[in-house]
């Protein structure tokens, strides 16, 4: 029996200590009419053979891309040492740390990955994960709204270089305790508009939230947001790509006091894509507003012989204690995810992430400067960090599948979301990409526009 | 057996590991977007860094090398055949918005195993998205006020829950902008029926229950629970982290349960991970198919499989992640659901139960005191340790340490907060009966240890990495972020 | 600097404490005309992003067939956790465990192997490993020698049966010390044939060599082979397919006494085919031939307080301490490949290496039965474990390439060590292939027999 | 800490593992030739393995836990991505045997191996076959024989080794026939010359040397040596196990030796695996290319890979194993080249020897006696204890034990035997100089308690899974298989 240990004779002598005379007795607090005798709709077991056979095929269908996609995942070389560690048992099969003196391996890690998101965005506390980087937006308005004790607001003046599907999900999980999303336009560079935000003095709004880089890929110049901000009574949200933060200024600095709030996905600190998940959501906030985060957090303490040890703390804001005034629902996070972005960035170190981003932004500046040398096609916004966002004499979609027949994934066709841009493709080469990638991808461009005609 | 802080074993300028990226690229953004100086990250070598934390992992209880009866967490085996195939490249380099003619293997997985998340929770749609049990929870809710609201029943917004519902539940109330209204648990273990009656009314949204709850027993009267409820227009949400128990046996929505969460973590056997990711699976009956939330993976007619977004569900409650929520997590479940089949899935409830009901038994007649002991144990039960702590002055909390240096994990303690000094323990189908007879060993000998020399028991743990940790001095003196040695007490 | 930890001020440091200006000189005994000063013939490091690109794509070029070979090597399923756990870095990075307090996982695990090897063979201790299959055997004929005190021969009988490699091995590796092979003919059976063997009657052999199966995939009939060669004075080596002694009767209890040495490849419990190794060879003999045999062996004992423990043993039998009067020269031998089949054999037990061992054998009966209803094809031998010998009415060769195009890996062509057999081919079907995979190879065959001509 | 061994885990009857094989087939093999009972292993299940292992796994030391300074083994950092890479499928699945068309990806890293390693030896011929550098120099040895032997000169059977030499060296010589000859170390460390010219002549098949030796030193008059044995019609061999500290730096071609074997699994970084399994790939100059052991890899005119074999090389000495030696060790040393590059491989013999002085130095200042201080070390070197032993009866091995207590694993004790009391210790090039400090303070210590409380340190070790084993009693009441319980002594 697959996973099951018990021999004949263990059954036998376990239902005589129990005092019955089957395992389906067992069962007998469950009234008559609602039990059942088999799953049908249950295809037969397979042996791992047979799985593996299975999954290999499946696996073999999906593969071979080459993938030009960012959008909010990115595909980053992950050194080997990052997963042959996580994937160690004693991470893999642990549960939540509330034992703590059975889980120091977990709860220092943890504290070293809270140290390392502190470093990373200039702020002053990190909790020890969220879900993604969508619903830690989500959490952080959430946040916001009980933080700010000035403003009695539940709106948020968001920047449209957000992500879409991020301002959806805030929307999905803040809309039932009445958190509302009003947009900030985005300028000509593809910044938030700094002269559209002063449109809004006078009204409340708990918070304004920017993305560093915007979906865009376009770099905020944030200090002059975060300053009106504060002296409207409002928090500031960021939302930063932690590859960006290696490079940028952090939000922890921005303006005069910086942002109050980083929130984002940690997906590309070590992260495959995978079809999605799991990925981690990172929040780093102020000091003072510590009492309002959401989700688990480790601190250092001292044992009954005075030797450093970790545990869980501030553990009342959390569900299993405070219940319905907690300040989430979350209980499981995503601390796997977690072990293997804290083992990332003690591979890499300030330096190699910061090579990692360099090498991005340049790999994605080669990229645009020849697909801008093609007829018909131009970059939209000038400085970008690794996303950028070219422009077409015709919509993308043709294009998106002309390239996927090749095999090479275009980017992220922007029309649904941002028809003011025309016809746009947002294109990521990551560090992940070669030279050769790039080149087969203009070539591809360049034989799929003159295949097809212009609009 | 105690291990540096990384930045203990930084030293400024090294920079040992193969990075991915040799040369420095120029760039061309304007400097004053630029940071000044680099973030604080330790610089260590690859030899440090797998050191470093392969030793961190060795100061680790787990699965793999403990026993871990915690109460209403199910941690059973996670074979290693899951993690392996949901970690073929081809699974991790898929882009989530990769086009779908290149994710056909991953999109059927997914919807084999929608299907089969029907069959065994009776549900008539599934979705996958939500990222663990609590965000199953919040789209459970968020779809009984949408479906409240859909039906212009705007005033329904309390969510019943009873006092041993996980924190989760209330929690989940509150961030669906709706009131939890808690209601007592009869002494037999069931819902008090008559305190359900008096709380329901037109206020109410939905009732959130386990079955079998937290406290270890199947709610007898759930039909009645269920005729209750709906009368009064409510819906019923079952909080399916119990679902081992009775997998194969009854279906949530024969019970008359409208919406159910799967916590694949659990049931599916998905990693726990040191505290995640998990999977929060949603499924519903046809009553509030329209506002599940999205993605959801469909099927068109020649074995195609697509997405289906807002543009397919109009009124879904929408989106909860950036794409597909745990997708590898989806993945490790379909895997482990396959391995088990039909009977393998009903063999886990089989010998959980029998796990479970053998090692309360055995405790029953080594004199503990068990709470509902003249009932059925679903796969878990609660010893209540009040008698020994009048006693003997040994709590629960002293009990749970002195189990770590006999090496056992600690049940789940204080929870559920109805019984005194409980210790809720779940040994799960994995377990060999003669590691349950150790474990019940344990406690006996720690019982006698309290009555001897209690002493020696509070001082536990001693064999472990450090012993017991001054909570109240983490929550008083935060020290949340290294900043160098920490001030010695 | 990849995997060197130092800092310039390290350096700096340490070159003060040692009193020299430079690396360099740490280098100034070496005679000056003997210094270079680069490595030219090196191609420039790669990054761990690199290499990865690079490995990937060799390792393209090599998939994707579908093996019918055994012939020494044998593709089992493996089971996950294998590798999973032998590739921890406390098992994959640890060295010999001369230092038995700190190696006790080592130790004891190999202890365990031990036992599971004396369960599998029935003869009474096992070393540690040695290099392979074939080495294993050459170093059993050694022993024999050494073990033999009656006769004071270096020659060996040996079957015709024994792997063809093997013996070349013996011969390479014996013949220094004077090892001499005289071949055991077979019987139309495909069996070693015992009346051959009564004919060397009066002759002076240190030891009869069978395989079990042979090389040919037949069975050995041992009882009466062995009890002739105790009567003469000689031991018997038997050279053991590990899968197959889950099914077929094991050397120690061959004949009146049973066989005196088993050795022979581990490579089927738990070892991919991997182009050929590491694999390990394994070796087991009756106890007192124990201090004559070459290895590691590991023995439990107790600590100072009376627990038990594991420690290395007779290692006066090792070149480390008895150096040039040691059993063997090996030192370094197999380690990882033992804890890898230690834990196949854990999970699998012996219900689980039998069904493995009747899957393998039905595959490959149904294989032989499906094609001997080709025309011109016909079975070789009735009785077989896992290998059967197909013979052809033409010369298998261009079968062979033809299979070999279609993706297929036909077998292993006989004509070379076998010409007694004809247009003969040693095919091998183990759990690893299913009814399509044996379907697809005789679809194959009887397309490429259509095209070609009979001999 | 302890762990029962499996089989006390066994229980009859119990099969839980997800065979690979579900159903039992038919068979047709006559009874007769069947067993008439199963063999003895362990009946446990997945979970019950997993656990076992994982624990048995943590009762080790390793590179990858502790620094592990264990002299002539080069224990460095084993890169992780080689192993990864090493096993991906295609290379796992590919059979030996299989045909060249579908190996070029293999063939191509074999044939860039073979090519790397004349450039960091100065050879011009490799094989790659041996599969440990015990088997490398019996390929050598044999190959000397059958270059004496091919030349009718039957009478040189005598290979010379210093009394400083490893012991497969001697062993060796036995393996191949020959008789190993003796000759001492002078007192500065180097070969005595005198010693050498007495022993060699008409019966001098070779001489085995490594260089630097495991004393640590360079042999300064290495080109005299050379001279001296090759003019008695001798050959030179090259024990390559401590290539780590001369890589890049001297050829051993150009020192004059005829052939080498390098040890992968030390140079090159490819893992010890609790004793394996390792490479001892062979080199030779044009001298002995001939019978260079097969299968070797040839390149064809258009980058088409080949095997070449006894009908390539008729005066190979032959096959030493069943196909291509440990392939898979070969990928791994590969993949390590391949990211060091030619300045990668010098660095590693520069910081090698480097933090060998340094902790040479230290040691030194510290007031130990360290054996040819007045030396340069290699990448190792000696600490005699035989005066602190005199002194306070604490020997080498109470300080091996005493190490483990302090988190380090010990040098390699008692060898070479020429000098008493030894400790040879060998840091490797990926420690950092921090955990060379801590490791002479660890000495120093043990050196300070040895004079304090010797009979502290004689019961080391007291943190280990075990304290001190009784090797006495496993060699005479030999346990070399389970049967049941041990008896207690
Ligand atoms: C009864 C119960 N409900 C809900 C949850 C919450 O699930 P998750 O942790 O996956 O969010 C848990 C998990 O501990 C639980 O035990
Ligand atoms: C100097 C020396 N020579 C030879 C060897 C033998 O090499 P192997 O263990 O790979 O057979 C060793 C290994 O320990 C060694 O240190």
């Amino acid at each position: 029996m697959p996973y099951i240990p018990h021999t004949d004779d263990d059954v036998a002598a376990m239902l005589a200590v129990i005092g019955v005379d089957s395992t389906a007795e067992l069962f007998d607090e469950i009234p008559d009419g609602l039990l059942i005798d088999a799953l049908p709709g249950i295809p037969a077991a397979l042996t791992e053979a047979g799985i593996t056979r299975l999954m290999r095929a499946r696996a073999g269908r999906d593969g071979g891309a080459v993938s030009f996609l960012g959008a909010g995942a990115y595909e980053h070389y992950i050194p080997a040492a990052v997963w042959d560690i996580a994937n160690r048992g004693e991470f893999y099969s642990a549960y939540t740390p509330y034992q703590a003196e059975a889980s120091q391996g977990t709860l220092q890690l943890i504290y070293e990955f809270q140290t390392m998101m502190t470093g990373l965005t200039g702020l002053d506390v990190s909790n020890a994960s969220l879900y993604d980087g969508a619903s830690a937006f989500a959490e952080a308005c959430l946040m916001a709204v009980r933080a700010n004790r000035k403003s009695k607001s539940r709106r948020m003046l968001v920047s449209r270089g957000v992500n879409p599907v991020y301002r959806a999900v805030a929307r999905a999980i803040g809309g039932g305790q009445g958190i509302e999303l009003v947009e900030l336009p985005l300028d000509p560079a593809g910044r938030t508009d700094f002269d559209a935000l002063t449109k809004f003095d006078g009204e409340a709004f708990a918070a304004v939230c920017l993305a560093q880089p915007t979906f865009l890929g376009t770099i905020e110049e944030a200090d002059a947001i975060t300053d009106w901000a504060h002296a409207h009574d409002m928090l500031v949200i960021s939302i930063c790509n932690p590859t960006g933060l290696a490079l940028l200024r952090p939000p922890g600095e921005w303006g005069e006091t910086g942002a109050d709030i980083a929130c984002g996905e940690g997906q590309p600190l070590g992260i495959p894509v995978s079809s999605g998940g799991p990925y981690f959501g990172y929040m780093v906030c102020r000091k003072p507003l510590l009492r309002q985060m959401p989700g688990r957090i480790v601190g250092r303490t001292v044992d009954i012989e005075g030797r450093p040890g970790f545990t869980l703390t501030l553990q009342a804001r959390e569900q299993h204690i405070r219940r319905s005034k907690a300040t989430s629902n979350i209980c499981t996070n995503q601390g796997l995810m977690v072990t293997a972005a804290t083992i990332y960035l003690s591979l890499l170190g300030a330096e190699g992430l910061r090579r990692t981003a360099l090498q991005c932004h340049a790999n994605t500046n080669l990229l645009a400067g020849k697909l801008a040398q093609l007829e018909g096609v131009s970059v939209a916004f000038d400085t970008y960090f690794h996303e950028a966002v070219i422009r077409f004499d015709r919509p993308v979609a043709a294009l998106v599948d002309a390239l996927g027949e090749r095999g090479i994934l275009a980017g992220y066709d922007l029309s649904e979301h941002y028809p003011e841009l025309g016809n746009a493709l947002l294109v990521c080469a990551t560090d992940a990409r070669t030279h050769e990638d790039i080149d087969a991808y203009v070539a591809a461009t360049r034989s799929a526009l003159d295949r097809s005609q212009a609009a | 057996m105690s291990e540096p802080v990384i930045f203990e074993l930084s030293r400024a300028g090294r920079r040992a590991p193969t990075h991915a990226v040799a040369e420095v690229p120029a760039h061309t953004i304007p400097e004053a977007l630029l940071r000044d100086a680099p973030p604080v990250l330790p610089e260590v070598s690859e030899l440090q860094v797998v050191r470093h934390f392969t030793r961190l992992s060795q100061l680790n209880f787990s699965i793999d090398t403990e026993f871990y009866p915690l109460g209403s967490c199910t941690m059973k085996y996670n074979p290693k055949i899951c993690n392996r195939l949901a970690m073929l490249p081809e699974f991790l380099e898929r882009h989530p918005l990769g086009d779908v003619e290149r994710g056909q293997g991953f999109l059927e997985c997914m919807f084999e195993l929608q299907e089969m998340l029907k069959a065994v929770t009776g549900m008539t749609a599934i979705s996958l998205t939500p990222m663990a049990g609590a965000q199953g929870e919040f789209a459970g809710v968020a779809m009984i006020r949408a479906y409240h609201a859909a039906r212009q029943d705007h005033e329904r917004c309390e969510i019943i829950v009873p006092d041993a519902a996980h924190g989760t539940n209330p929690a989940t109330a509150t961030m669906c902008g709706c009131t939890a209204v808690e209601i007592p648990t009869g002494p037999d273990g069931d819902v008090d029926l008559d305190a359900l009656r008096r709380v329901v009314g037109p206020r109410t949204a939905g009732i959130m229950l386990t079955n079998p709850s937290t406290l270890g027993v199947f709610e007898r009267h759930i039909t009645e629970v269920a005729e209750i409820v709906h009368s009064a227009g409510g819906l019923l949400y079952y909080d399916g982290a119990n679902l081992n128990a009775i997998l194969g046996r009854v279906f949530p929505a024969d019970m008359g349960f409208d919406v159910i969460h799967v916590n694949l973590h659990k049931t599916f056997s998905t990693p726990h991970g040191g505290g995640g990711p998990g999977s929060g699976v949603v499924g519903v009956n046809d009553r509030l198919a329209a506002f599940l939330p999205v993605p959801i993976v469909g099927r068109t007619g020649a074995d195609r499989f697509v997405w289906l977004t807002e543009q397919d569900l109009p009124q879904s409650i929408g989106r909860l992640s950036a794409f597909m929520g745990n997708a590898g997590i989806l993945l490790r479940a379909y895997i482990y659901m396959r391995l088990l089949g039909g009977d393998g899935m009903r063999r886990v409830s089989e010998y959980a139960t029998l796990n479970a009901n053998y090692l309360m038994q055995q405790l029953v007649k080594a004199g503990f005191d068990v709470a509902f002991s003249e009932r059925r144990a679903s796969h878990e039960f609660i010893v209540s340790l009040k008698g020994i702590a009048g006693e003997t002055g040994i709590t629960a909390m002293d009990f749970a340490k002195a189990l770590l240096d006999r090496g056992f994990h600690a049940p789940t303690t204080y929870f559920p907060a109805l019984v005194a000094e409980c210790l809720l323990i779940e040994p799960t189908e994995t377990e060999t009966r003669q590691d349950l007879d150790a474990f019940a060993a344990a406690l006996i000998d720690i019982r006698d240890q309290a009555r001897t020399d209690p002493d020696e028991v509070r001082a536990a743990p001693r064999t472990m990495p450090v012993r017991r940790l001054d909570d109240v001095r983490a929550a008083r003196q935060l020290d949340l972020a290294w900043q160098g040695e920490p001030e010695s007490s």
